[in-house]
């Protein structure tokens, strides 16, 4: 394991909080994009 | 020469075609009605005309400057009394006076009256007294005798009339008589955009398809 | 055949198809890479093991100006040559920059609390970066608050463009105001102390890591963007008899 | 141009036109910080520029949020678009309006407010020299801003949310006249960088606001 | 009821309602105050509590100005006043709905933004609690002037200035509550004060500005 | 039973009275229509009775809320869609389905729009579609058929008729044909409050008479 000495707290706070913002940003690209290619779809196959 | 002339007009209003391929020109001292149903595209095709939005396709030929438009909103200001309003517009447009306009839309006895006080059609009546202050020769009005009584109809017709002998031009839609014989009538039924599946959007490279 | 041509919809959909995946997985690579390889140098002398932020604190503050400048220029095209999908584009990456922007914030500010003592101070940097993410949350506003798509792309154009200037006048201002606590920028070759190697090589890699993570972001929110016009212009078409 | 000019003021000194409001609203503002930061003048004297700046600030805002907006919902929008005044003239001519019923007499009056908040005396002429040349720029930025938000029917809070950081720089700079003129130091700085901000917004901003305007109107 | 809680909500959250704009303005004020007041955090430290509170009161008083303004224009509070709904209940399902869309959030955000004003940290328990017991009372004394307000034309600003002053009580004991939890002193008396505060208005106000809206529709 | 009942009602707007010592009554399956010249009080007088002012003489004996008002604003939310709005409405009235109602009035087409992108008329339509869901025996109308086209003005005759047919009855003040040829037509003109010199104000114990 490796050490962080007494900013360990630290450390893994901004590791911790920038990779939730970043996964959340790429969570709701992902999503968004994958629902409005199914309503599309949706739409192109019986509107 | 002709005030208007359009020439294979297509108009859009919220992301789709409304009308297409319309054309028509406008003489001085000719009077056009649009008629049509609910939500073909009158206002819309009027707002275009009145260079509020753009064309789609096609094109309107006129002198700049030459357009007074009238819609349901009258732009009257509520704390300015009618004669008030009425010389503001005019300030505005470089236009004429005020008392024969008055007169004419029989607004005289409310003359001092704030305009938040007036009725329905009294408003409506102002709304027209601006046309005639404008001293613009070409009114493009939607709908413009809407809460109108009998007789301010007919005196809308006296106004209309007289000015088209002064050489001006009127285009107007309407859903109501308006006891204008002489007008043209212009049904903008067969130009509705093609509906359904072939309907296609304005713009963003129409949509892809 | 110009540049031009990928302005067209269609063909910006094939073409970002065809590339995304390769985007994609560069990006993974890189900014894993190279953030875990920051994760694991060596402590600071000075700064002990806090100096490992700096692999995301700075490639963040970096993406979140460029990501801006991006906008600008997007909406310069949809301004001067009305191309939808650089609208659309300018539009998709105002939440990639946001939350750069956030990043930087958040990770600065746990970082000066050991260095500073603090969590947050009134530095010019700090509060410049503060009102980039002010004029992020209301550029994204003014899009969501507006119906119509292409006035909206007209009027978010005129406040990108007003906003820079001012954005830019901010930050003259801010310096103004109070000389700050901040690190200048030691990546520039004319300050004398630089960064050692051992540093310097996977902040490189993290910065192309989240370059190319933008990008692939970019990529699928501005499709994304594109399939939503095209849904709405579908549906009205239909609504329409 | 001189008749909406008259005709703006006019509506804005009718009863219901909310002349003097913007004073009322400063008036209100300068009287609640004191109850929020305790009434010690020790505690106020360093803030008392900044909340006079800030205080007018926002008198400045509120009132501006229905320039365009009562002017488009009855019309008059659509029939000054079409009248043969250039619309950029009627934008700098409503902001001109705005400010001289809101800005002159929040002017005026802030002397009175300063005393209210211990600013010392020496700082008031900076202060009013400050305002005088910060406020015509707050005018026309939020002309510019309702401009922007003016088809929309919750528009003012995101007025808010727009214009505010744009007049960050402006409000810096006016503060740190009032700042440096209360501690005897040299102002010709920030002075100089407040007229040519001002100098800069009213040359341009008539041209972005019209073409926000004629966006709106389509 | 539950319909008119419904759609105020579904309004409020839909494009163009305004969600979240009250959380943004709130951020911008508080970034604004330092650009006012100076950096130093020693001069920031005392002013927090009385800022914060301000700010989060400026928020939600913008916010609720058209709260009644807009139903009335486009007809639906005639509507509303002919139906089996009470108008009583009526308005307080609207103050309720403003709550829910702007008190909540710059709740859960003030901590936050205490942070950036330096406020001491063991303060901001009782920040969040003073707001939670105090800003029922902000959005319904807001109703209750939006209600008196709703005909004229540029209500907004006075509409601040008739509701500032009903706030007053609110603010002082809201920013006493936090200013005592910060200085580690016994907060029961200003927490019971505010609680009292609130709960009178919110059982007596709705019927003051049912009455008022009653007299607007005549 | 009558549904309404109005007595010897005089009313009053801006101070002044407008319309005095009118009389009438509605049975069920009734339908009256007011009719008069701009500004002689058909608003003012239906507003009175919709219960939104007070009389200010004379006797209005009806039901408690029994009153459908539709005027001029429809009470429509741009962000919502024409079935939202209805649902809305019906909700709060306690009122019917809105399937039937959106059929009568040919919107179901527009179902999903949101109300800000309809036409003119097609705004007016759903603001009657309302009157469908209210459920209420009274309707109160001002000026109903505004910038409908003619087949819309057919379908509210339709739609009036079936109401009248239920049991209901209707109050309309229009200035044009609502092609409802059994409804019986009070014109307010002979009941205007006394012009002139003799003109009285209304309230404050008469302006000192
Ligand atoms: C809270 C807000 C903060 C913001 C918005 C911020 C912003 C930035 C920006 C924009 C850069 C890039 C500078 C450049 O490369 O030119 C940067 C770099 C840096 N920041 Fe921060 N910062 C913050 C807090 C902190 C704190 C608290 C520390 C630590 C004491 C810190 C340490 C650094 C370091 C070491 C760099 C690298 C400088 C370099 O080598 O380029 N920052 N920061
Ligand atoms: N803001 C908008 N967004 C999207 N579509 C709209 C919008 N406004 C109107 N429409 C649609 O555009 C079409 C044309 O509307 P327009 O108002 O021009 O009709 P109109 O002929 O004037 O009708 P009316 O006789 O009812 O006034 C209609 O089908 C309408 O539903
Ligand atoms: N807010 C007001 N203050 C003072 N007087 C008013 C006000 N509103 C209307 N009036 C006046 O009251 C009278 C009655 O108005 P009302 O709106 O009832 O007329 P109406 O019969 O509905 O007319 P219309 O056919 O034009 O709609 C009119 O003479 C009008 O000028
Ligand atoms: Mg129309
Ligand atoms: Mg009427």
């Amino acid at each position: 394991m490796i050490e962080l000495g007494k900013y360990a707290g630290t450390v893994l706070a901004a590791y911790g909080v920038s990779l939730a913002l970043l996964a959340g940003l790429i969570w709701h690209t992902i999503v968004a994009n994958a629902r409005a290619r199914r309503d599309l779809e949706r739409q192109e196959r019986n509107g | 020469m002709s005030l208007l002339a359009v020439q294979d007009l297509a108009v859009s209003r919220g992301g789709m075609r409304a009308v297409e391929g319309v054309s028509f020109a406008l003489e001085p001292g000719q009077a056009l009605i649009l008629r049509g149903p609910n939500g073909i595209g009158k206002t819309t095709l009027l707002r275009t005309v009145a260079g509020l939005q753009p064309a789609l396709e096609g094109r309107i030929d006129m002198a700049g400057d030459c357009v007074a438009y009238a819609a349901h909103a009258d732009g009257l200001k509520g704390a300015l009394t009618v004669t008030e309003n009425l010389r503001f517009w005019s300030s505005v447009f470089d236009g004429g006076p005020v008392a024969p306009a008055l007169m004419a839309m029989d607004l005289e006895h409310l003359a001092d009256r704030p305009a938040a006080a007036l009725s329905a059609g009294q408003k409506r009546r102002l709304g027209l007294a601006r046309l005639l202050v404008s001293g613009r020769p070409l009114w493009v009005l939607d709908e413009p005798t809407v809460s109108l009584d009998a007789p301010s109809v007919a005196r809308f017709g006296v106004a209309v009339r007289a000015h088209l002998a002064g050489g001006g031009a009127a285009l107007m839609a309407t859903h109501i008589d308006l006891g204008l014989d002489e007008a043209r009538v212009l049904d903008l039924t067969p130009y509705r955009a093609r509906p359904g599946r072939d309907a296609r959007p304005a713009g963003f490279n129409e949509a892809f398809a | 055949m110009s540049i031009w041509e990928y302005a067209n919809p269609v063909k910006f959909m094939r073409l970002s198809g065809a590339v995304l995946p390769w985007v994609a997985a560069a990006a993974a690579i890189c900014t894993v890479g190279g953030v875990l390889w920051g994760f694991l140098t060596p402590e600071d002398y000075k700064q002990g093991s806090t100096v490992k932020i700096v692999f995301l604190h700075v490639p963040a503050a970096m993406m979140a100006i460029n990501i801006w400048v991006m906008m600008l220029v997007a909406s310069l095209i949809w301004l001067i040559r009305r191309h939808h999908v650089s609208a659309l584009a300018a539009r998709a990456a105002a939440p990639i920059g946001a939350v750069m922007t956030l990043i930087a914030l958040a990770t600065g500010a746990i970082w000066g609390q050991p260095m500073w003592g603090t969590w947050w101070e009134w530095d010019p940097r700090l509060t410049s970066f503060l009102i980039l993410l002010l004029f992020y949350v209301g550029y994204m506003a003014l899009w969501s608050a507006i119906e119509d798509p292409d006035s909206a792309a007209d009027l978010t154009c005129f406040l990108c463009l007003v906003g820079s200037v001012f954005a830019l006048l901010s930050r003259y201002a801010v310096l103004f105001w109070n000389q700050g606590l901040h690190q200048g920028a030691s990546l520039s070759v004319q300050s004398g102390e630089r960064m050692s190697a051992v540093y310097r090589h996977p902040l490189y890699l993290s910065m192309l890591g989240f370059f190319l993570l933008f990008l692939a972001l970019l990529l699928i929110r501005t499709r994304t963007e594109i399939r939503r016009r095209r849904l709405a212009a579908l549906q009205a078409r239909e609504i329409r008899r | 141009m001189l008749a909406l000019l008259k005709r703006d003021l006019s509506l804005a000194t009718r009863a219901g036109g909310g002349f003097g409001l913007g004073v009322a609203f400063f008036l209100i503002l300068c009287a609640l910080v004191p109850f929020g930061v305790g009434p010690e003048s020790d505690a106020l004297r360093p803030v008392a520029a900044g909340i006079l700046w800030v205080g007018a600030l926002l008198a400045c805002l509120l009132s501006l949020d229905r320039i365009f907006a009562l002017d488009h919902e009855d019309g008059s929008l659509d029939l000054l678009a079409t009248s043969p005044l250039p619309l950029e003239g009627a934008v700098a001519v409503k902001a001109l309006a705005h400010w001289i019923t809101t800005g002159l007499p929040l002017i005026a009056s802030a002397p009175l407010f300063g005393l209210l908040l211990h600013l010392p005396a020496h700082a008031v002429p900076w202060l009013v020299l400050s305002l005088l040349l910060g406020t015509p720029a707050l005018s026309m930025l939020g002309a510019f801003g309702a401009a922007i938000t003016v088809g929309l029917r919750r528009g003012g809070l995101l007025l808010s949310l727009l214009v505010l950081p744009l007049y960050i720089p402006t409000l810096l700079f006016g503060t740190e006249v009032v700042r440096r003129g209360a501690e005897g130091m040299a102002t010709l700085t920030p002075v100089l960088f407040l007229a040519g901000i001002t100098a800069g917004v009213l040359a341009l901003i008539p041209f972005a606001a019209a073409a926000a305007l004629r966006v709106n109107l389509r």
